[in-house]
């Protein structure tokens, strides 16, 4: 992993973003109805780049969108002719402020599952073509974990490059990819001091209460190998039991995945959508003819807790939950992910 | 909540979005949804006496106007209405004794919501059209195409927006 | 995959004239689904029809568009072409480019013609989520029930049986017979009333199809079109009829005296009594709100004398049903209290009567042997008036509307006064002579010239007592002036109004009634018979003031309907009617409080598949469904669905514009 | 207002006795002040039962069959979500004699930000409207006021408004917690769902939300107890009242000033009609 460090001050990261936000397509958190939304910005105070993590949405929508045309259709006598979508084509570059080092590593999960068999090129044109500027958290907010689980949030490389803090009010800008230290070389035209080994060090002083800030801790591996035997523990309805279905959790989720496929018609011409489903609707699983293999709550939670910390850790080994805290947050009832598969995994 | 009509030299302003326009000669189109027993009849007898009305009106006929669920008013004007016009049997005339009262208040809460969140009033409006009233529809539908027109096209939440 | 035929038709000029007809079928052609699509000159002509039938079989079509005419104009014509090429008659859709756009935009052909394509092209997308329906045949039960046993009830109850359909008549009072009973003699022709009545009387209680059930009443209607049962509560009658033999000498012997009230209480009755001498069936019955065996548990006279021993105080109201299949209203009319008429004295003045009572009088087997006589003082009358509209087209006091045989009656009471009392002199203040009907005319003229009363335009104002007279001053309009007029006795046409509890019936029988308590009928011109709710009908003054002819010969329309009604076995029904899809109900009820028919009801069925656990869910009753769709509208989770009219279909429509 | 103590009394009572096979109350969170639903089967666990005025959830929702199966239910009620059980009982959603209703009179309970929730401020029915054991002392019906922001956003130009709700359909991520957080969306089938979505607007764009969001509303209009559980279930926080509320004012206003869920066989305004409905908004 590179070293490549630049020590500024606030000032000077300000002055930063706004060359960005200056140059390029820049995205950033933009606060709507309180909760902190990744839009488009012009200016820098339209966005807040540190927003709280706990009300900041996933940034998940840029790169895999709430909804999206996948083709246009047109019906005559000749038949169906399908074309292309007039959905963005994502040439240009751009590039993202104030994501969460979580939020991040959602990204590296997604990009798995999407580099898999079926190659999603839109979603790769948009990873291609984006540059994810991070920040990183001082401390914990109360759901999150994600030190706990199998990355290293201290040195992610999830992110192209990262805002750090150090000691004393400094603030240094690292460059983790190749890609993130060009970006910085070329768009940082202030003359800062380039970092050393010992701002490393600072930085770690910066940060050695982080790991203390945290309310929920597990062990991530006896979690994991436990869960693998558990499948049929009867803790799955208790903890599921004032769970009211209602699937914020995945609709939020930096790392949930699935979708539905709608078509919209008018006249003769029609486009195909394709928006985000979740698990926990009743209807995921029903199928043709009328059998529904996951009725019930507490199946739709297996499979979700399951899926999280098991199959896809199996699968592509990753684990699919970064730890966010993100559905605990915005569940109505404050269930936590974090909570199921530990009080699972405890009996 | 009335809201005045913007005017602009020579172009139709959107009372929605100032920001579209249309040219002076846009033709809005409208969707009617008449009742079989009184409205449809007398939309018929406007045919019959030849009473001539503007041609921006698509009629589909139900059986009563109590048939009208308000989401068929939201997905016409999602789609290609620029208007909607809804026709039932007088009070008390109801075929059907008493459809037409409950649609009454289906009518009245959708207007208003529609209203509330930023349709102009007269976008979607309502009708008691007796099966003897042909001149009346010709008037009605003149009145709505009419008011419609001076609230040029409508154009959030269209679906051909894709 | 749909395959879809457009068939356009020029209708002469009609069409053709101002639509481009060929460029609309082009346009039709374009759309993926069709795969036929033709223009001819008249197609609801044979070859019109033809060229369909060909396309039907030859492309083997799904569904079929007809761009004509209004479907109220020729639906039935197409949907019958369609069965005859083996499809379904509900696959058809007609685009009304006609009504809705050739006559109404003649002066712009170009948007005339786009107009017609985007029709087409609704209907085309409609037709492709049509289904196939089929006429649903309900099963009828062939009895009828006749509500009310006056002359209306008779003649309906008579007409039917004679078509050997089995009529169960139900009767308020001991005897049938009703007003007409009442009556001496009948306008215009003056024939006696009873003469003519009761021989039907009798046919009725000798009809082997008749099932008569006096002294009772409907209580409860279930069901629907065909398929009604009926609760008829029988009145304790304290008198056994299946032995009593009508020998009467109970009534002799009772010491209870009451007022008459058949004889509008001029004179008295006991408290075992029959109406009148003619009634049917002739049996006595116990009054049970005067008989002193039934309110102080002593006399039991009646009991003493009878020979039979078919007194019974024991006895007790007796519920029994009936299954019918349909009914027929004919609870009649009342007449209208004439108490607000202060200035007039009445209630004051002894010698101010109504009509009715005058009618009592003059009545050969009246209370007063025929001859009318003053309640004062018992002596003959000499100068009557006769004041008619009382109560009727009087707003202020009474009811706007025209009770419509008074003027006939006042004119026969001046007629029959003349008979029973050669001396006399009839009076008679009037507002208008509404004398339209065969020989009516004709009759208050006779009125007029043979027995010279003298008809006076204008309204009474005062009537005073003057020794034993009462003075009646008025004006007379012609004249301009006000008159006075001496009179013995004054007679006032009161206003016919609707039985009080017409209202209460009409709700439970669940048909609508006016606001002044006469039965609604289905249309005022083209079913003015029907009522809004299928199988029920309506005879005589329970729909609207009416004279006799006219009561009879609505309620030979009521037979007729009856006999229409049960002529197959089963109902053929359109079945354009709501269905429930159990998966999807959440049994919330909604529907069952919005239908117009009580057409819904509830079932228990199993939670899952086989499981022991119930829920409750909606269930239409598809013989009242009228399909109007007003269930569909309030169901929240679109377990409802209207065929002929589904949200696929509508939506189809609204998103092919 | 704390009734911990008593509700734990019952809820050990109910259990005692054999009523009931589920008692759903209020649990505190570890971890916050707030509080979240708790549904207990075993009564060990009742000790952790509490109610304060953080006690926001509306429990009637737990009485759906996906929760508590049909059993039997114990259920602590505030004046607004007895409201909507009642209206769950004449809609034939829950036996009466299976659930036995905790009612408190509630004296308002406190938003995210500490202070008095608003629709606790705008309050008409603080007293539940049908129980079994009633908690606290009945204050009475009180006025209706139409609610703050409808009045606020009444007066603003028709764009603007247009532009604000456009806002907030484009928000709306469709994850249908607004329908699953309300008690009366209990539907076996709902019409929002996939599998009638070629009638609907299935896709995730602001018309889908907008079309979603408004025919929701609409079959909540007359219905609507505003306990707002669909606004404390929003991940995007979007102001669902303001549709609700709308409805419920036209509602009040013209016909008879209906309210929700007030008195029992009371179905929304939508199940009635009277003659003298407002007839002059049609031609």
């Amino acid at each position: 992993m590179s070293v490549f460090l630049v020590e500024t001050d606030k000032a000077g990261l300000q002055k930063f973003y706004e060359e960005i936000i200056g140059k390029f397509e820049t995205y950033a958190p933009v606060e709507k109805f309180g909760k902190f939304d990744y839009k488009k910005v012009s200016k820098l105070d339209e966005c807040d780049p540190d927003s709280p993590i706990g009300m900041t949405m996933s940034v998940k929508p840029l790169f895999f969108p709430k909804t999206a045309k996948v083709m246009k259709f047109k019906e005559d006598n000749t038949g169906t002719t399908v074309s292309e979508t007039d959905e963005d084509p994502l040439t240009g570059q751009r590039v993202i402020l104030g994501v969460k080092h979580c939020d991040a590593r959602g990204l590296q999960v997604l990009d798995q599952v999407y580099k898999w068999d079926y190659i999603d090129t839109d979603y790769q044109k948009r990873r291609k073509n984006t540059l994810i500027i991070s920040t990183r958290c001082d401390k914990a907010d109360t759901q999150c974990f994600c030190t706990s689980l199998d990355y290293d949030v201290e040195n992610s490389d999830a992110h192209d490059v990262r805002i750090v803090n150090g000691l004393n009010g400094k603030i240094y800008i690292q460059a983790v990819t190749q890609k993130g230290e060009g970006f910085v070389k070329e768009n940082l035209s202030q003359q800062s001091a380039v970092g050393s080994q010992q701002s490393l060090e600072e930085i770690k002083k910066h940060y050695q209460s982080f790991e203390a800030s945290f309310r929920l801790k597990m062990d991530y591996k006896e979690v994991n190998e436990k869960l693998q035997k558990l499948f049929d523990s009867p803790e799955y309805e208790t903890v599921s039991s004032n769970c009211i279905g209602c699937n914020t959790c995945a609709f939020i989720c930096p790392t949930c995945h699935c979708f539905k496929i709608t078509d919209e018609k008018i006249k003769d011409t029609g486009v195909r959508y394709k928006s985000y489903d979740s698990c926990n609707n009743g209807y995921f699983t029903l199928m043709a003819g009328g059998h529904n293999p996951r009725p019930v709550k507490y199946r739709r939670w297996r499979q979700r807790a399951l899926h999280k910390f098991v199959y896809y850790k199996e699968r592509f080994g990753m684990n699919l939950c970064v730890g966010c805290g993100h559905c605990a947050i915005s569940c109505p009832v404050n269930i936590s992910i974090f909570d199921v598969v530990n009080q699972v995994a405890k009996v | 909540m009335e809201t005045e009509i913007k005017e602009a030299q020579g172009k139709i302003v959107s009372a929605e979005n100032p920001g579209i326009t249309a040219p002076a000669d846009w033709q809005p189109v409208i969707i009617g949804i008449l009742c079989n027993w009184c409205s449809y009849a007398g939309s018929d007898l406007t045919g019959t006496s030849r009473i001539q009305y503007p041609p921006n009106i698509r009629i589909i006929r139900v059986p009563c106007s109590s048939r009208v669920d308000p989401w068929f008013i939201i997905k016409s004007l999602q789609t290609a209405a620029d208007g909607v016009l809804i026709s039932g049997c007088h009070p008390g005339d109801c075929h059907y004794i008493s459809g037409n009262y409950y649609a009454r208040r289906r009518f009245l809460v959708t207007k208003k919501l529609l209203n509330f969140i930023g349709y102009h009033e007269n976008r979607v409006q309502f009708s008691w059209v007796s099966a003897a009233e042909g001149p009346k529809f010709a008037k009605v539908v003149a009145k709505v195409t009419e008011d419609i027109k001076k609230l040029g096209p409508l154009h959030r939440y269209k679906k051909e927006n894709f | 995959m749909a395959r879809v035929g457009v068939f356009v038709c020029f209708c002469g000029a009609n069409i053709a004239g101002v639509v481009d007809v060929p460029a609309v079928v082009q346009e039709a052609k374009k759309i993926k689904e069709v795969k036929i699509a033709i223009e001819y000159k008249y197609m609801c002509s044979d070859p019109g029809q033809q060229m369909i039938r060909d396309a039907i079989v030859q492309n083997r079509l799904t569904s079929v568009v007809v761009a004509a005419c209004s479907p109220r104009m020729h639906e039935k014509t197409f949907r019958k072409a369609l069965s005859d090429a083996g499809m379904n008659p509900y696959l058809l859709e007609i685009a009304n480019i006609r009504e809705h756009s050739s006559w109404v935009h003649q002066k712009d052909k170009k948007a005339a013609t786009e107009k017609a394509s985007d029709l087409i092209r609704m209907a085309i997308a409609k037709s492709i989520a049509n289904e196939q329906l089929h006429e649903i045949s309900v099963p009828v039960t062939k009895r009828a029930l006749v509500i009310g046993g006056g002359i209306a009830g008779i003649q309906a109850a008579l007409d039917i049986a004679d078509a050997r359909i089995p009529v169960t008549l139900v009767e308020k009072s001991p005897s049938i017979g009703g007003r007409m009973a009442q009556l001496d003699e009948t306008f215009p022709t003056l024939d006696c009333s009873q003469c003519i009545l009761t021989p039907k009387m009798v046919d009725v209680a000798a009809h082997p199809y008749i099932e008569l059930i006096p002294y009772s009443e409907v209580i409860e209607l279930n069901g629907y079109v065909g398929n009604y049962k009926a609760k008829i509560k029988k009145k304790a009658s304290y008198v056994d009829f299946s032995t009593c033999t009508g020998c009467g000498t109970c009534t002799q012997k009772c010491p209870v005296k009451v007022p008459n009230e058949f004889n509008m209480n001029i004179d008295k009755r006991k408290a075992i009594y029959t109406p009148f001498p003619q009634a049917v069936p002739n049996k006595p019955v116990i009054d049970a709100e005067h008989c002193t065996m039934l309110l102080k548990g002593k006399c039991g006279i009646c009991a003493k004398f009878c020979e039979k021993g078919s007194i019974n105080f024991k006895m007790v109201d007796e519920v029994i049903e009936r299954e019918i299949g349909a009914v027929v209203i004919a609870t009649g009319y009342d007449l209208w209290d004439p108490k607000p008429y202060e200035e007039y004295g009445v209630g004051r003045y002894k010698d101010i009567i109504t009509s009715l009572e005058f009618e009592r009088m003059v009545s050969a087997s009246g209370p007063t042997n025929g001859v009318p006589v003053r309640p004062s003082d018992g002596k003959v009358p000499k100068n009557v008036v006769f004041i008619k509209c009382i109560g009727s087209r009087d707003e202020a006091k009474g009811i706007e509307y025209c009770s419509k045989i008074c003027c006939m009656y006042t004119a026969k009471h001046a007629i029959l006064l003349h008979h029973k009392v050669h001396d006399s002199h009839a009076y008679i203040f009037y507002m208008d002579i509404r004398a339209a009907g065969k020989g009516y005319e004709e009759f208050v003229k006779r009125a007029q010239v043979e027995t010279a009363a003298t008809y006076l335009r204008g309204r009474v104002s005062k009537i005073y007592k003057k020794g034993d007279k009462l003075m009646v001053r008025g004006e007379d309009a012609q004249i301009g002036q006000v008159v006075e007029v001496e009179a013995d006795l004054v007679v006032l046409a009161t206003a016919v109004i609707a039985p009080k509890d017409n209202p209460a019936l009409a709700r439970l029988l669940g048909v609508s009634y006016d606001k002044y308590g006469y039965m609604s009928e289905a249309h005022p011109k083209l079913r003015p018979v029907e009522t809004a709710k299928a199988g029920i009908f309506l005879a005589g003054c329970t729909q609207a003031p009416k004279d006799i002819p006219d009561t009879v010969a609505q309620a030979s329309a009521c037979a007729a309907k009856v006999c229409g009604l049960f002529a197959g076995d089963t109902m053929k029904k359109d079945p354009m009617i709501s269905t429930i899809n159990n998966e999807f109900c959440s049994g919330c009820q909604n529907c069952v409080t919005v239908c117009p028919y009580q057409a819904i009801v509830t079932e228990e069925i199993p939670l899952g598949y086989g499981s022991k656990e119930l829920r409750t869910v909606a269930k239409i009753n598809e013989g009242v469904c009228q399909g109007c769709g007003s269930c569909v509208a309030v169901c929240r989770s679109m377990a409802i669905s209207l065929a002929g009219f589904t949200d696929p279909q509508i939506i189809n429509e609204i998103v092919a514009i | 207002m704390d009734y911990s103590k008593q509700i734990q009394e019952i809820a050990s009572k109910l259990f005692a006795e054999n009523k009931i096979d589920y008692f759903v109350g209020y649990k505190q969170n570890s971890f916050d002040d707030s509080q979240v639903p708790f549904l207990i089967t075993d009564p060990a666990e009742i000790p952790k039962l509490v109610f304060t005025d953080k006690s926001v959830f509306n429990l009637a929702n737990y009485l759906k069959p996906d929760h508590t199966k049909r059993k039997r239910v114990g259920l602590v009620v505030k004046g607004c979500d007895s409201r909507a059980l009642n209206l769950m009982l004449t809609e034939s959603q829950v036996k009466r004699e299976n659930v036995y209703i905790i009612g408190i009179c509630c004296e308002g309970v406190l938003n995210d930000k500490g202070e008095k929730a608003q629709n606790c401020v705008e309050c008409v029915m603080p007293d539940p409207v049908v129980y079994d054991e009633r908690i606290g002392t009945p204050t009475g019906k009180r006025e209706y006021t139409v609610n703050a922001d409808i009045r606020e956003l009444a007066t603003k130009a028709l764009e603007e408004r247009a532009d604000y709700f456009e806002s907030i359909f484009a928000n709306c991520i469709r994850c249908n917690a607004c329908r699953h957080s309300c008690p009366l969306c209990y539907c076996a089938k709902c019409c929002l769902d996939q599998e009638t979505s070629t009638l609907y607007h299935g896709a995730n764009t602001s018309s889908g939300a907008m079309h979603a969001l408004m025919t929701w509303s609409l079959h909540l209009a007359g219905r609507c107890v505003d306990c707002r559980n669909c606004e404390k279930a929003c991940p995007s926080h979007l102001p669902l009242h303001l549709l609700h509320k709308q409805n419920e004012s036209v509602i009040y206003e013209n016909f008879q000033q209906h309210l929700a869920g007030m008195e029992k066989d009371n179905r929304g305004a939508f199940y009635k009609y009277s003659l003298s409905d407002p007839d002059d908004f049609i031609l």
